[in-house]
């Protein structure tokens, strides 16, 4: 029997919805009874991803909007993280561990690379100006459970 | 997220409680810089005892905190990490300018030598 | 200083989401401090009108969105729960205790009482057809805190 | 939501541990259904102890497990359960038909008379 489920999330940019946002997700995804291994890594994944849309996408007192898509497909997750925000120029820079524009803020540019190493796909879409969308993918091991 | 710090000689021990994460990370940055200015302290251990949770945001203020004690000619340890919060340390480099210790007497130990 | 935050979950008409969107929105709450009280009682409220959207707004096979919008505005918590089923033809019957449509599935009829009992203040807009909106309204003792 | 049962004489003791909603109401009703069919007993006892939250959804599976427990001439109890649970069962006038105790001692010993 395959499970199916899906859910939207969508919170103002305020660091404050950080945690709020790990543990909706957390919520969601418990459903199919993630390892607590698994759950941490997914959560990590997606804290990296609102954080970004909240620090890099919007002006500092500018109020903008950050959308969580969360699906379940059997024991698939999908994360889809999205703002509407400035966009980033060059990806493949962004992508580069150790790279961010917000030095100042003591942001390491690790934030991609966790990403990645969390969960098992990672897509990054992004126009200037026009905002920023990652895809977050993981599934469980069920040998585990 | 609290940390309370606790002194021994001139080295300088904080205890994280809790989620560090971009949003508290500011609150941990400012108790940091605060303790690190107020004593005379020369190195400085991060104990991840009780931190439940931990994101790239906290490397951020690792290696702030390093930056200002590297001045000073300390060093910098962390002890007590869970393999989550070790996977990125690991992947982010942090080994290459932070010492990992067990916990933190083997940490305190190795700075008061 | 005003604290003010906002969120919109949006979900499907499937049981498990009730404790999901339970957990969700308590997080949520939780910027503001509620006590362990006015927490369970914001939980319960809004499990109820979240559990009667899943069970009376949409047929039984029919895929069915259910949207929760939480507002908190200094020390007051709103909730809009919302749904694009059947709707309610008599608002004031449905909101008497005990009555209930679905007595062969063990509703008690209590939902809307119980939603009273816990918040401040409940509305109820409906259209037949069209759907139902339930708002709840608590405002967190302060004094308390 | 995990049900156990235990059987003193006639009288059954239902422990319900977790979140009673219109989710896991389904599973709990058939657990008890189940239960009283297969022996023989009279009355019911309802422990809320574990119980960590509990909507009008609740009223409806002890009301139905009243239904059958009444045909049989049977008494239907709950015991430790907290004001939040209290208060849904009052506004649901449910103490007219179903009895509160304490504790399941104090119910049992009332069904044992
Ligand atoms: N949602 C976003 N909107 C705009 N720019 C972004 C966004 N996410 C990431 N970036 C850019 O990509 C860079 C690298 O991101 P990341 O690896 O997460 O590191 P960090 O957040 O620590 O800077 C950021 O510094 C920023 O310039
Ligand atoms: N979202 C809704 N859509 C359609 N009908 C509803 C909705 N919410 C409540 N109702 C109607 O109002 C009645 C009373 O609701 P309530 O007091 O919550 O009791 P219960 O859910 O136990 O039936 C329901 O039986 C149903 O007929």
């Amino acid at each position: 029997m395959t499970f199916y489920n899906r859910m939207k999330l969508e919170f103002i940019n305020k660091s404050e919805n950080e945690s709020f946002a790990r543990v909706a997700v957390a919520s969601f995804v418990s459903q199919i009874d993630p390892t607590i291994e698994e759950l941490i890594e997914i959560k990590t994944a997606l804290s990296e991803a609102v954080t970004n849309s909240i620090i890099h996408a919007y002006d500092k007192n500018e109020e903008g909007i950050i959308d969580i898509y969360c699906t379940i497909n059997d024991y698939t997750v999908e994360m889809i993280i999205e703002d509407h925000g400035i966009g980033i120029e060059d990806i493949d820079q962004a992508r580069e561990p150790l790279f961010t524009s917000k030095p100042e803020q003591e942001r390491s540019g690790m934030g991609f690379t966790v990403m990645e190493t969390f969960v098992d796909e990672m897509d990054v879409q992004s126009l200037p100006g026009e905002g920023t969308k990652v895809t977050l993918k993981k599934t469980l091991n069920r040998e585990i459970q | 997220m609290r940390v309370s710090f606790e002194t021994i000689d001139n080295i300088l021990i904080a205890e994280l409680d809790g989620e560090l994460d971009h949003h508290t990370a500011k609150e941990v940055r400012d108790e940091l810089d605060k303790t690190i200015d107020a004593f005379f302290i020369k190195h400085l251990i991060f104990d991840f005892r009780k931190v439940t949770f931990m994101d790239s945001s906290g490397i951020g203020v690792i290696i702030g905190r390093y930056n200002k004690i590297h001045d000073m000619n300390g060093r910098v340890g962390v002890a007590n990490y869970n393999k989550y919060v070790d996977k990125i340390f690991a992947v982010s480099d942090l080994y290459s300018i932070i010492e990992k210790f067990n916990d933190t007497d083997q940490a305190i130990k190795s700075f008061s030598e």
